[in-house]
């Protein structure tokens, strides 16, 4: 167990790093195949008004002049034991992980991402409740009643629901809850747990309920299939041939067994979720990681993008490396090796 | 030069961050010294649409309240040094005095410069290279300490770094005598800057500049003037503590979320004839959804938006509809011009026929409803916009809705009597410029003239596209959608970064690459004038000189819907900024 | 869709070969082909027939959208300011929506939405489809070769795909295309066709992992199955074995998820499109008419008409893709 | 009311379904005692589970129809409440299934299934039947049932699987028990063993004992009645011995024909019977087993039309054929059997 727990994080750590080469590359790399040079990169980090001599001085200062190699290096050290900044009076220690300073703003990367993770985490784990909760029970009812006008309309809507997109609904949802009845709170309107938690919640039922709204389609479908694989499985013929109760049947023995898959699934998605809803956070312009992340794309802002970038893979690996250890945990049959 | 407005910002949808770049300008008109005082007291000053152009609305001196204001994006930074957005500059002067600033009066009362730290206007000598300023009695920052002349120096030649506050103007770097190996107060700060900048005793500053210049009251009415003491700079951390040197001093900065500014006690309203000081505080909630912010506006939750650029599509018909908002909103003309360059390096724009064939066939109305309609934008017939010295009315190619058959006579005479092919590139992110493309597309088409359209990113766009003459020569890209303001309200200030053919960069380029000997012969003689008047009168001439040129699609004359707030008084639009001045307001 | 019976099914398991095992009597019920059998169950899916014939309604649509537009609207990019009101931008009269304009008008610019959400359709399918193509292309073959050969190929194919799953795709596939559009020189096309073959890499690239993984598993399956080995036996060869024995077997998965891919790939494309980075304007794409949507949500059918029609669109497809599934594969219970 | 321990009357089980309705189990009826076993053999689709199923109630809930009468020890089973033969279940009756790595929970462990097993019949505290449960183990063979007791069904062999299948079904003592196909998923050898030790529990328990099998052989050793299934009805029922002896329905030759046997290789097959199992949907008509039938042509044009009854031959020996008693005795004595004989 603890040796495969090391070979995982070891992996892990592999892919983390292969991710961060291929995203330095394709931001580093591929645009000086395109002809872009470093003072090209420096343009976008001056102000309006920079000389060329002002160009060249910021490509230096950023380091933008060095091999990508160099480049590179510099970022993991940073990474690992902490880099340097001038901010002009003086030469500050950025300690470890430091993912540098953003190009155009020139304020320290990590901190910015951890400022943002609490508005992620919140609209994650709210709409993940609601969708895990919404979804699963859909899902197994439509099992169970296999054929019913309810399990026909809830496939229907659920249907319907993976075929919406979340700008769509979203927009409806703003359009006609906030702007039209203002029942619920506009966009942007995100207010920390720790300041109000009623007001957090209010602030956060639309995004939840738009994302969740998708995601509950998709585990209905998922919980379904599951659930009517599970129920036709012989085991569940011995416990009913045991006598159980059917509710005890299904909770004990067929749920279990349907679920396991759909608690994978739902620990890859939370992962995935937890580096950004970025179109959720779009729409209702939640200052989360995700809109973090189209803004560092918008202004080119590549230390920004970098640690994002790591942020949701590290999310991604992480949430792979905790569903595979659940797994085994749930299913006695899974060995770890 | 420009300063920068916030663009209305979308409602987060589209990848397009909204700091826009362009912009947003401000004019003054003469630099008189009148110290005229704001706001009167007692009557209840007019209301309803325009109300606030030119007149003070619900003036009172009644002390006390929390002004609330909002604005969907941070903006660049709020250490004096490092900014160039007109609102931080409008809104900066309640925590930092400069040596001069305008008169916070409504409409153009509102352009004229009224000394604010120092005592009077500045003095000219040398023939207006050297310029004294002479500092109040008794100013103080918020920790007590005086504020020296020498304060005011070291933040002038602070911001020269532009390096580290890549933000800000660059007009002290280009006019200060500076010694030659002066590169920046860290790097070299034992050289001698007596040259650019002396500080005879604690009250008295100089500056020398490399040329001569009448206008220099502007340059002091920078956001560099306000004094840092170098004891206290931290250089690009500064903006997470400014020190306070006016009325208010921050009490909670939290980039992207929230600013809170609480009285500063050390200011002294005796040493402070411009500034009444109203509100108790200043609540500045960034990061609100542009449509949730009007929205709020509207029902009194908050009282200003920051960006004073104008409300959103939703609210603009919100307004037209319900009589009583109409009656709270303001949409003044700015000094800020939209505008498609034709870019005479790439063929068949080379060519003035082709181009006097474009501003022909271009629909006018068409594009005024692209940059937003009426409430918008007036339709522009040249650069300079109204309200700049020396403008005046030039409409060299009369057109309403387009002249097809003037365009057509041009195209002959341009040798492409059945049109041509060319691309023309815009903002992506940008809804109003997307739209401009897509309706001269549209009114190209019917001469001929086939479009391709290229959108960019913002934060690419001047970097690496449309202001990189190279790129647009090789790619062949002869139109391109551009906006410009002025800093301050004269011809200086707003034409000589955009048609002076020597301040064509290689990337990062405004300029429209007009290339005219005659224009830049023109800009020469109006740096070399001293008498305002005449200045202003050349300025003029070069303008109708690049329209004569036909280098220039002039689109509109940006207008913004503004909504005054409810239970705020002293609310004006002041003509320095064209949007409501920050220094008068109250709160009910 | 049920399957025949359940008990019965169950007894089939219980049956060893060696009572039953006829040699197709005269009366046995005849052999069919895989194909046959899931038409004759397809056609008896109501509902994905119904989706089945949106799609080729759709797919019409976009072939012959110059021709529709040309009997019932207006060029797509053509400005009708006057059916805006100048004052507010708003269509004269809320939505323009008459038997000129069937959609209405954009606000603003008082184009004609019905126009643009059937040129909308083009580019959505085109890009939707060849996106999908790329992503089976590009995931069977990774698939096919990491299951048949397994080893060291699969194992270094599995990371592969490990590593794709771990990058935050949307993320990565607007800044590829802003990346990726620098190479507009070294690629000489320009325009929408530069954006669409972007697009389609893009977006084609990043969805073959799911592809390959089921692919792999279907051909690790299928390699240990008794006619492969049969087919082993007799001497045939690893090309004969793979393109014989193995790729027939694989078209049922490979049409299934081709068809669930596809609308996945429509809202893809939409999302991109929404964000900014997919066709430019002024050529129609979904996305992008709602992400203009966005600043005028007091005008909604704005936002509708171009959102019901990326919702019809996904919802057609993944209807007859879920019918196709069932009658290729009855035994999924979805 | 009846005298039998177990008496089915005339079941019906069927199932409506998109195409058609499925008459799994159409007219069936038999009776059991105590202590006796009973043989149910057919091919996959003949019924027999079904039947079993239906015995107990799990005839797949709602969507089935089931008519005609169970009497379990004097109670009617098909009119009781669910509620009621629930509580039957595992109690009065229970089954042994055939692959017993699918019939039991892969996420329990084994003394854990038996354990709830017992438990919802018994209100014990864990510990006792924890106990129970182990000694259950230990009395099917299981080596070390204290310790096996808390393994998971993929950490035994397939015959130890079996014998903690039958542990279960066995924790609440049952009168009724149904072994559906028990030996079928494990090898010969094992095979042997777990019908040994189904035939000494049945002994110590006096159970009732159903085996359904599609192989005469295994009941060839086990079973005092036989019934023969195929198409959801009864075609030949009699004593062992009947069954074995004197079979008089040309089905029954065609199984006794394929089934294996040790002297022969076991894919051999000495009488096939071509062609397939009927579709329970569209039973062929009249005689369901004509168009695989090879006398067909000698009933005189009444396979295809008419259903043959199900007559008593002899002492409670019945069989459901058009064929002449006196003919179907010649056809074995002269045909079938030599044949078998000298393979």
């Amino acid at each position: 167990m603890v040796t495969y727990i090391i070979r995982r994080l070891v992996g892990a750590l592999v892919m983390l790093a292969v991710v961060s080469m291929v995203t330095f590359s394709i931001f580093f790399v591929v645009p000086r195949l395109a002809g872009v040079t470093a003072t090209d990169f420096a343009n976008r980090y001056v102000g309006r008004a920079a000389t060329q001599e002002t160009v060249v001085e910021v490509t230096k200062k950023l380091g933008l002049d060095d091999p990508v190699v160099v480049q590179y290096g510099r970022w993991v050290k940073g990474i690992f034991v902490g880099a340097e900044f001038d901010y002009g009076a003086g030469v500050e220690h950025c300690p470890a992980p430091c993912f540098g300073y953003s190009f155009v703003t020139k304020k320290p990367v990590w901190p910015e991402l951890l400022d943002r993770l609490p508005v992620t985490l919140s609209l994650a784990a709210g709409a993940s409740v609601i969708w895990l909760l919404a979804g699963v029970s859909v899902g197994v009812l439509s099992a169970l009643k296999r054929g019913s006008v309810f399990d026909r309309g809830a496939m229907m809507i659920a249907l319907s629901g993976v075929s919406l997109p979340p700008f769509f609904t979203g927009l409806i949802a703003l359009s006609l809850f906030s702007y039209g009845l203002r029942i619920t709170a506009p966009g942007g309107a995100y207010v920390p747990l720790t300041e109000n938690p009623v007001e957090w919640a209010y602030s956060l039922i639309l995004p939840w309920l738009t994302l969740a709204f998708l995601n509950a389609a998709a585990y209905a479908r998922l919980t379904r299939a599951g659930m009517l694989e599970t129920m036709g499985e012989d085991y569940i013929r011995t416990a009913r041939a045991k006598g159980l109760r059917e509710s005890k049947v299904i909770a004990k023995h067929g749920l279990r067994a349907a679920l396991t898959p759909i608690v994978t699934i739902f620990g890859l998605d939370v992962g995935i979720l937890l580096g950004g809803a970025i179109l959720t956070e779009n729409v209702f312009s939640l200052p989360g990681l995700g809109k973090y992340a189209t803004g560092a794309i918008s202004t080119q802002d590549l230390p920004k993008i970098m640690g994002f970038t790591m942020l949701a893979a590290f999310f991604i690996v992480m949430a792979n490396l905790v569903v595979d250890l659940l797994y085994a945990v749930v299913d006695p049959r899974v060995r770890l090796s | 030069m420009k300063k920068r407005t916030l663009a209305v910002a979308a409602s987060g949808a589209a990848l397009a961050l909204a700091l826009s770049a362009c912009g947003g300008g401000d004019t003054t008109s003469e630099p008189s010294g009148s110290a005229a005082a704001p706001a009167s007291s007692g009557a209840a000053g007019p209301a309803g649409f325009n109300a606030g152009l030119d007149n003070v609305t619900n003036p009172s001196d009644k002390k006390g309240g929390v002004l609330k204001m909002a604005v969907t994006e941070d903006w660049d930074s709020v250490d004096p040094g490092d900014t160039y957005y007109g609102m931080s500059w409008n809104l900066l002067r309640i925590y930092g005095r400069p040596l001069v600033t305008y008169n916070p009066a409504p409409g153009a009362k509102g352009r004229e410069l009224v000394p604010d730290l120092a005592e009077s206007l500045g003095v000219a000598s040398d023939g207006s290279k050297t310029w004294t300023y002479k500092l109040r009695a008794g100013l103080k920052y918020e920790d007590g300490t005086a504020i020296t002349s020498k304060d005011v120096k070291y933040a002038v030649l602070r911001q020269l770094d532009k390096t580290t506050y890549v933000n800000g103007p660059t007009y002290f770097n280009d006019w200060l005598d500076l010694p030659k190996d002066f590169v920046s107060v860290y790097k070299t700060p034992d050289v001698n800057t007596d040259s650019a900048i002396e500080t005879p005793d604690d009250q008295t500053v100089v500056f020398h500049l490399n040329k001569p210049y009448a206008g220099f009251d502007n340059f002091a009415a920078l956001p560099a003037t306000v004094p840092i003491p170098q004891a206290k700079d931290t250089g690009i951390k500064y903006r997470d503590h400014v020190l306070a040197s006016g009325p208010y001093k921050f009490d909670k900065v939290e980039p992207g979320k929230q600013y809170t500014l609480i009285r500063n006690d050390q200011w002294d309203q005796a040493t402070d004839p411009i500034r009444k000081a109203l509100p108790d505080s200043y609540e500045i909630t960034l990061g609100v959804q542009g449509d949730d912010l009007d929205n709020r506006i509207i029902s009194g939750d908050l009282h200003i938006d920051v960006a004073g650029s104008g409300v959103q599509p939703a609210a603009i018909a919100s307004v037209q509809q319900d009589p009583e908002l109409n009656a709270r909103a303001d949409n003044p003309v700015t000094a800020r011009t939209w505008y498609i360059s034709l870019n005479p390096d790439v063929a068949p724009f080379d060519n003035i026929e082709c181009r006097k064939a474009v501003l022909f066939a271009a629909d006018r109305v068409s594009l005024q409803t692209a940059y937003g309609g009426q409430l918008a934008g007036e339709i522009a017939t040249s650069l300079l916009p109204a309200g700049i010295g020396g403008w005046a009315k030039i409409d060299t190619y009369p057109t309403d809705t387009g002249d097809e058959a003037k365009a057509k006579a041009a195209l002959t005479a341009c040798g492409q009597p059945n049109g041509f092919e060319a691309t023309m590139t815009f903002r992506a992110d940008r809804p109003k410029e997307q739209a401009a493309a897509e309706s001269l597309q549209q009114s190209l088409a019917k001469v001929g003239i086939k479009l391709t359209l290229k959108g960019f990113p913002t934060s690419e766009y001047f970097p690496a596209y449309a202001g990189k003459p190279s790129y647009m020569k090789e790619n062949k890209i002869g139109l391109a959608t551009n906006g410009w303001g002025a800093d301050w309200n004269d011809g200086f200030g707003f034409l000589s970064q955009i048609i002076d053919s020597r301040t064509i960069r290689e990337a990062g380029n405004y300029n429209l690459g007009v290339k005219d000997p005659a224009v830049d012969a023109l800009v020469d003689q109006a740096f070399a004038e001293l008498d305002t008047a005449k200045r202003d009168a050349l300025w003029g001439q070069a303008d109708a000189k690049v329209m004569e040129g036909a280098y220039v699609l002039p689109a509109v004359y940006a207008k913004g819907l503004l909504l005054r707030g409810k239970g705020v008084t002293n609310q004006f639009i002041t003509g320095a900024f064209d949007m409501y001045d920050y220094l008068a307001l109250g709160v009910e | 869709m049920t399957a025949p019976l359940d008990v019965s099914g169950e007894e089939t398991k219980a049956t060893p070969e060696a009572v039953v095992t006829g040699l197709g009597g005269p009366k046995a019920i005849q052999g069919r082909s895989l194909g046959q059998i899931a038409w004759m169950r397809l056609k008896k899916d109501k509902i994905a027939l119904t989706g089945a014939g949106v799609v080729i309604f759709l797919v019409l649509v976009a072939i012959f959208a110059p021709l529709i537009v040309g009997w019932f609207g207006h060029p797509p990019n053509e400005f009708h300011e006057e059916m805006i009101d100048t004052m507010t931008m708003r269509p004269k009269g809320g939505t323009g929506i008459s038997g000129e304009f069937l959609f209405g008008v954009e606000p603003q610019k008082g184009r004609d939405l019905f126009s643009r959400v059937v040129y909308g359709a083009r580019i959505s399918l085109l890009i939707a489809f060849f996106a999908t193509m790329l992503s089976v292309l590009i995931g069977t073959v990774m698939g096919v070769v990491a299951g048949y050969f397994g080893g060291w190929v699969d194992a270094v194919i599995s990371r592969l795909m490990d590593i794709f799953l771990a990058f935050p795709i949307l993320v990565f596939a607007l800044a590829l295309v802003g990346v990726l559009g620098q190479f507009e020189t070294q690629l000489g096309v320009q325009g929408d066709t530069l954006r669409i073959l972007l697009l389609i890499f893009v977006i084609g690239f990043f969805n073959w992992g799911y592809i390959a993984r089921i692919i792999r598993g279907q051909t690790l399956s299928l390699r240990e199955r008794e006619f492969v080995d049969a087919a082993r036996s007799l001497g045939a060869r690893g090309p004969y074995i793979l393109f014989k024995e193995i790729l027939p077997n694989l078209i049922a998965p490979i049409l299934i998820y081709s068809t669930l891919l596809v609308p996945a790939n429509v809202l893809f494309e939409a999302a991109l499109s929404f964000l900014g980075v997919g066709i430019q304007p002024p050529t129609a794409t979904w996305g992008a008419m709602l992400s203009a949507a966005t600043k005028y949500y007091t005008v909604p059918h704005f936002m509708i008409f171009p959102g019901m029609a990326i919702f019809i669109t996904v919802l057609a497809f993944n209807l007859f893709g879920d019918g196709l599934r069932d009658a290729l594969d009855p035994k999924s219970n979805r | 009311m009846t005298e039998h321990f177990l008496d089915v009357k005339n079941l019906q089980i069927h199932f409506p379904t998109d195409d058609g309705l499925v008459r799994s189990v159409d007219g069936l009826s038999f009776q059991l005692e105590r202590g006796k076993t009973l043989g149910i053999v057919g091919e996959s689709g003949s019924g027999k589970s079904v039947t079993s199923l239906g015995i107990l109630g799990l005839h797949k809930g709602g969507r089935a129809k089931i008519s005609g009468e169970i009497w379990l020890d004097g109670e009617e089973l098909v009119s009781a409440g669910a509620e009621h033969v629930r509580k039957l279940r595992g109690k009065k009756m229970a089954m042994i299934f055939q692959d017993p790595l699918s019939a039991m929970h892969p996420y329990y462990t084994v003394g854990d299934q038996i354990i709830e097993a017992y438990r919802i019949h018994h209100k014990v505290a864990k510990k006792v039947a924890r106990k129970h449960a182990v000694d259950l183990l230990g009395r099917v063979g299981i080596p070390q049932p204290d310790k096996r007791v808390d393994s998971y069904p993929h950490e035994f062999s397939g015959g130890m699987r079996q014998r903690a299948m039958i542990a279960m079904a066995l924790s609440c003592d049952p009168t009724l028990l149904i072994a559906d196909e028990p030996t079928t998923a494990l090898d010969v050898t094992v095979q042997a063993q777990i019908l040994d030790l189904m035939r000494d529990l049945q002994r110590d328990f006096d159970a009732a004992l159903i085996i359904i099998t599609h192989d005469l052989g295994v009941v060839a050793e086990l079973a005092d009645d036989i019934l023969v299934m195929y198409g959801g009805k009864a075609i030949e029922y009699g004593t062992a011995e009947d069954i074995f002896e004197r079979p008089e329905h040309p089905y029954t030759w065609g199984l006794l024909g394929s089934m294996p046997r040790l002297d022969r290789e076991p894919t051999e097959r000495l009488l096939p019977i071509k062609g397939s199992p009927p579709s329970l949907i569209n039973v062929p008509a009249g005689c369901a087993f004509h168009p695989r039938c090879v006398f067909e042509g000698r009933t005189g044009g009444k396979a295809n039309t008419e259903v043959p009854e199900l007559a008593e031959t002899e002492g409670g020996h019945l069989v459901r054929c058009h064929l002449p008693r006196e003919e179907r005795r010649a056809i074995w004595a002269n045909e079938i059997k030599p044949n078998l004989e000298s393979a």
